[in-house]
């Protein structure tokens, strides 16, 4: 496992301000805990990781994030000004932009509808006001070759699609929309090892263009090929942020089993999984 | 990365005309319309076919579309809403009442009925949204409360009968009445007598004096609809909602405000044919609308819209009004007695539906 | 006093809510407290549990009708066994004596029926249908068969929803189709009779239209000379009389003796006129 | 690896009683039953609350209630039935017709009914798993067909009327009756009614002759439902089914199977309601069971049913079908007029939804 | 990236009878083909891996195996005999177990409910039949602990747990009933470091035991840890298949890459992704 990469980090000033400042975040789901008090921020132009166990909460804590849970306690500040996002749509209008670990697509549509949902352009006016549906295709089109998917025709619906093109959707998506901040939860998880690749390469290129992103990741690898600042969770709580070069694979990837120890594996995977 | 698309894709097989217009689900009810109709052409008297036959059939296809397609919009929504048929017989009241009791021109009544529908429609919708409860619920406590409120509002407005007449009286000359109520193009009929192209009575009149205003509605609306659905962003947050509500709301669509103005819209589709049935019969009663929210459903569900929400489209509850219109009305024309109706009601639906599925898979190569 | 009627016709219904404005007038002349109760649906299990219902609040006197002796008996017999007294109207006068009813106002659905069949045969019909457009309830089957029997000739039932658009083209599409018929005989006057007498009218053929029950715009009609006539049973009276008799039955012991029969009375074009106006207030 | 469970997990917040129970689907509606009874106890005749007076509505709710639960087995399992309120009809007729007709002993003709109302049953399953439609759209013509059906067949059986009487003589007698018709406990009934502990009218007479029959069925049947479905494979089943019937697919579970079998059990069910109904009325007609797949799916969704499947409980129908018979018998023993009778019924049956559920997420802190 | 591993490889002889064979496995959607005829086949006590970019139809392969899918064209052997398993249970019975992309469980269940799905321990007997709930409870509490999960009860439902948790309970279940053949498609791609060990080191055990295993992967560095044989598919065709040792984890990547190049990562993942 090699640290120097092709990427180019710590480009991003680490005194800017954050776009966006989680205090003390919790999130009780009727008796049960899922975060006990979690702060974390991202700065423009920076990938921080969200890094953490199963059931850490990783999720429900980039959810409270973008506007789809309501923290039980805590303050959530975006460029400085005290939010309360009322729905994700709020937080999707303020430059936020989210691929969910389970997607958020609705199977029965195409994946242009899918891919636009929410924010389709028209052409016309008045009562004419129609979706650019010719524009609309050839957009999706477009950035699921980027992203390494041929689809076979735009009006294929999503639940016919695999679980790897189908995330290729999702995450083509929210790059195409993400205006400020790009949060991805495990967005390589179901996909090939091209359809990585572009996506990764496709973080650095919006990092590079001043966008904040944060990545979700199990992968200590893809998290350490990418991340400038890695925060690590685990039931409930952070354990800790650290700066990349602060850290070895070795020490992230013990922070991430939340401390305990790991099957006899080691050595077949070259120490990081 | 870049790696051009390929020109054809070889993982396709090429496919027919036929399967590409039969996936599309606006189109399958299509079918199901043939075969009811060549049923009918093989069993029932000629007088069926005729232009006054099919206009006859198709003035209750048209009013029950009309709440069919509303039906259909809310129930890809992913709502339901059971209180159509009530709110016909209210916003009927609320219309006759305005006209007559209030005696106020058509300008005014009929944008208040509407606004009125919107009202009660988005107070359904609101209840349904803040509380999460099931919509068939909320909306079947209105349809007991709206066809009560009807019964007590007309005793009111009529000193105790459950009739309320007179409409006619108060609206004719309205210059308005004509785009609600009547025959349309009655001078195209009357020429097409007498070119001999439309049938005459014996003594020379035409048959049909005209077009029924209901029918051009139900084509208008049924375009529309269509044009919102597969055109539009509203259409593909209709989709959206029906489909996955939490997905929807993630991705960023505003389901509570396209849930409530779904319900709006339905309410809406209710007054309208609340003001053409009243305009036409004079009068309104108590149980006008009398479980046509269940015919709307119905006609919905044959025109392939999934109750589950998310998929259906107009033109299918289009067709599916114009099966269970002709349906219905198709066998008084046939010679088997009408203790059977109901048998044979029954029967020709499920035959419609099936063959129109049938046909489907058959022609997509569906398993 | 306590007085309770249960019937099988829903208060929406034109027909009932006359009968129930009778019992509404009633009430207020004899300064009893009267209740009026009616299942949602045409359902004979439903209303012997409202029956019962009543049975159970030992009102001074109930009155019933009886579309099934069967199925009602019971729980008119448990009323009339605990000592309240109850009087049958409407439907039901084979059986009202022997459940212990005191007597019965009404007129027998079947009789009327064949009242109007034979004044349409006298107006010269010979095939006619039968618009139905509630097939299963017994009082609206009795009505038709009742009316075959008549009429004499041929008669096909013709069976319809509760929507007057629909009845129109149903009536509209049994014209087209045999153009024999000559007579129509519809079962309620504003949700069957006024939606048959316009498809008769579209028809441009020369159709006897008539009516069971009354409305104000049907008798209009009937006054215009276009409806033939209209059956009223007068169930004003139906709802009226049982109420006063249990009034005064509970005030004073007085209970008339016998049966009273409310109708049948033929409305023709004479007689319209004055039925308009009452028709329009729910009086008739 | 081996990190041992901790015996209590930190992330766990204590949790009280009332939210334990309140998470219970089957358990939600008794706050509805609570807040619709002290309505009753405010406003209606003191005779509501007797020992006659629950009886009295409880045989209503126990009917409707042996259909609901059925119905809620059905949409748990992600189908619905229209047709069981054609199915008492035409059971009912069934089962008359062989009783009067053709003389018939009970050992006989109940097992007959109940065999002949499964075939109807399974017919309507298995069309619905072998064409994909939904069942919706295929009970629906069902619907149509049987209630036709049982108008064709009682003009046979009766030569024309559409009432078939003289059950009562029919089956008199029979040892197998007192388990279908009448009231059991007629004894103790009377005893009690004797020590004063039941009410007498004026006249001595017991007001309750004993406790209706299709009480203790209905109460039987939402015991033995609850235990199938909590307790059993087959329950487990039902849910899988209908949650998600393809995961339920590929996880090994006989969709299929299930539910045509609960399909066949909804139609038993509508034909123990059928044979109970018309033993104790004596008679049918093709009426019979008019509208009640309409309550039986209110009562089911009352109780907390959701329309799409895959969550509810027998229970929760139970509870839903005692609120549907308390307000539509309740209401008669308060003083509204009966023009209003509609309005209050979907008020009340809103008003206590809308409480059961606001209770349920105040106790369980949901949002 | 090493190919020493503690697992022991290579055990099961190349020559045993194949369980499951696959002959010439077509299928077609509508007008789309998803497998274009493709042979494979599962020896006991092996574990067979199939590789392939996003949509190459992996998981279409493995449904005809467990009897999702009915195969448009080609032949089944199990055991020996042509089998025609017509629905899921057919092939659970037959002792194919399998982890299904989508993880096939009910968001509404319970954990417990949806472990047992379909083959519910009993107690009792005639009417007083009825689930072993105490013992369910237990079984899938332990289970999913030695997977790596603590779940906080046996009766959340499954909707509400983490992606992770989630898929962890499909593993578990899988691992529980699978009797000859355990099919796993995509099984690590949601868990966290320590699941992921987890995973691997159940599969190298059921191995053992004489079950074979197929295992889908995009990981190449998961699928060298575990893998014996490996079958590379690419739009709907196989791309060969190479034992243990024969291929090197570069040429497996370029393989599953679908042979067309891959963004400039390389570097930065220190050659395989
Ligand atoms: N709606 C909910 N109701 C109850 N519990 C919930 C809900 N959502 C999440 N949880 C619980 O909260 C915890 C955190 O879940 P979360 O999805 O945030 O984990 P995660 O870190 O994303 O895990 P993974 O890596 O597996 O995706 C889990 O234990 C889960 O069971
Ligand atoms: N039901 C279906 N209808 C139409 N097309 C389908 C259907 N199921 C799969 N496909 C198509 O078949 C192809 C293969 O899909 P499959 O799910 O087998 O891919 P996969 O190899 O599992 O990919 P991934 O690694 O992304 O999971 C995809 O292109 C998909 O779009
Ligand atoms: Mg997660
Ligand atoms: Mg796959």
């Amino acid at each position: 496992m090699t640290e120097d990469t092709k990427f180019h980090h710590g480009d991003a000033p680490n005194n800017a301000a954050p776009i966006v400042e989680m205090k003390d975040i919790e999130k009780h789901f009727g008796n049960i805990i899922a975060l006990a008090g979690v702060s974390f921020d991202v700065k423009p132009g920076e990938c921080h990781c969200l890094l953490g166990d199963n059931g850490a909460g990783k999720s429900t804590f980039i959810k409270t994030m973008s506007g789809v849970h309501k923290p039980t306690h805590g303050e959530i500040l975006f460029e400085g000004k005290t939010m309360d996002f009322s729905s994700p749509r709020d937080a999707m209008e303020a430059g936020i932009a989210t691929v969910f670990q389970d997607l958020a697509m609705i199977p029965l549509m195409s994946v242009t509808r899918n891919f636009f949902m929410g924010r389709e352009p028209t052409i016309g006016r008045g009562p004419l006001k129609r979706m650019d549906v010719a524009r609309m295709n050839e957009i999706t089109m477009t950035e699921m070759r980027q992203m390494g998917i041929n689809l076979r025709a735009p009006d294929q619906a999503v639940g016919t699609l695999s679980g790897g093109e189908r995330q290729t959707v999702a995450i083509a998506r929210a790059v195409h929309f993400g205006a400020k901040i790009l949060i991805l939860d495990e967005p390589t998880s179901a996909l090939g090892v091209r359809q990585t690749s572009n996506v990764l390469a496709t973080i650095d290129k919006v990092r590079k263009q001043g966008i904040g992103v944060v990545f979700i990741s199990h992968n200590v690898r893809h998290a350490l090929a990418v991340g400038d600042r890695f925060t690590v969770l685990n039931r409930g709580k952070t354990l800790g942020t650290a700066q990349r070069g602060e850290i070895s694979p070795e020490q992230l990837q013990d922070l991430m089993a939340g401390g305990q120890e790991m099957a006899q594996l080691e050595g077949s995977l070259g120490g990081t999984v | 990365m870049s790696d051009s698309s390929p020109a054809v894709d070889e993982r396709l097989k090429s496919e027919g005309l036929g399967a590409r217009i039969m996936k599309r689900p606006e189109l399958g009810a299509i079918a199901g319309v043939i075969l009811v109709t060549v049923f009918f052409l093989a069993t029932a008297d000629a007088a069926m076919f005729t232009t006054s036959g099919i206009i006859n059939f198709m003035t209750p296809a048209a009013q029950l579309g009309i709440l069919a397609i509303g039906a259909a919009l809310l129930m890809i929504g992913g709502e339901f809403d059971l209180s159509i048929g009530s709110m016909v017989a209210f916003a009927g009241l609320f219309f006759a009442a305005a006209t007559v009791t209030f005696g106020l021109p058509l300008v005014i009544a009929i944008p208040a009925t509407f606004v009125f529908a919107a009202c009660v429609g988005s107070i359904n919708g609101f209840i349904v949204i803040r509380s999460g409860l099931p919509s068939f619920i909320v909306t079947l406590a209105f349809l007991f409360i709206l066809r009560g409120l009807s019964l007590v509002g007309l005793k009111l407005a009529t000193g105790g009968s459950t009739q309320l007449r007179g409409v006619r009286d108060a609206t004719e000359g309205d210059w308005l009445a004509p785009f609600f109520s009547g025959d349309a193009f009655g001078g195209l009929f009357a020429w097409l007598a007498e070119k001999g192209i439309v049938e005459t009575f014996k003594n020379g009149n035409p048959k049909v004096p005209g077009l029924p205003i209901e029918i051009i509605w139900f084509v208008i609306i049924a375009l529309l609809a269509t044009w919102v659905l597969l055109r539009t962003p509203a259409g593909n947050w209709i989709f959206a909602a029906g489909g996955d509500s939490n997905a929807a709301t993630n991705s960023g669509v505003p389901v509570r405000r396209v849930k409530i103005s779904l319900f709006m819209v339905t309410a809406c589709c209710a007054a309208l044919v609340a003001i053409i049935t009243v305009m036409d019969a004079g009068s309104t009663d108590s149980r006008r609308g009398f479980q046509k929210e269940f015919e709307a459903i119905i006609a919905a569900v044959i025109g392939g819209c999934l109750l589950t929400g998310g998929y259906g489209s107009a033109i299918g509850a289009f067709f599916g009004s114009i099966i269970f219109g002709m349906v219905v009305i198709g066998l008084t024309y046939t010679d088997f007695d009408q203790d059977w109706f109901q048998v044979f009601l029954g029967g020709m639906l499920l035959i419609a539906v099936l063959f129109n599925n049938a046909i489907r898979k058959r022609v997509t190569g569906e398993r | 006093q306590d007085i309770i009627v249960v019937s099988h016709g829903q208060a929406n219904d034109p027909f009932w809510s006359v009968v129930k404005n009778g019992v509404d007038l009633a009430a207020q002349h004899t300064g009893a407290n009267v209740e009026y109760r009616a299942p949602e649906t045409f359902d004979m299990v439903a209303m012997s549990q409202l029956i019962d219902a009543a049975v159970n609040q030992e009102p001074d006197g109930i009155v019933v009708s009886i579309p099934d002796g069967d199925a009602l008996g019971p729980s008119i017999m448990r009323a009339t066994q605990a000592g309240i007294p109850v009087i049958s109207m409407n439907s039901g006068s084979d059986v009202a004596a022997e459940l212990g009813a005191a007597l019965h106002v009404g007129q027998s659905e079947f009789d009327a029926g064949k009242a109007a069949g034979a004044k349409l045969a006298e107006m010269g019909g010979t095939t006619a249908i039968c618009v139905n457009h509630e097939v299963g309830n017994v009082a609206l089957d009795l009505r038709c068969s009742g009316f075959e029997e008549g009429f004499g000739g041929s008669v096909e039932v013709l069976p319809t929803g509760n929507d007057p658009a629909e009845i129109e083209s149903k009536v509209s599409a049994a014209l087209a189709s045999n153009e024999d018929v000559d007579t129509v005989m519809a079962l309620g006057a504003s949700l069957a009779g006024e939606p048959s007498l316009a498809a008769a009218k579209a028809s441009g053929r020369d159709v006897n239209v008539a009516s069971f029950d009354l409305s104000a715009n049907f008798l209009e009609s009937i006054a215009a000379g276009d409806a033939a006539f209209a059956i009223d049973q007068q169930q004003f009276l139906q709802g009226y009389l049982p109420v006063v008799f249990l009034a005064n039955n509970a005030k004073y012991g007085l209970m008339p003796g016998g049966n009273v029969p409310s109708g049948p009375n033929l409305v023709t074009q004479e007689k319209a006129g004055q039925a308009i106006e009452l028709s329009a207030q729910g009086i008739r």
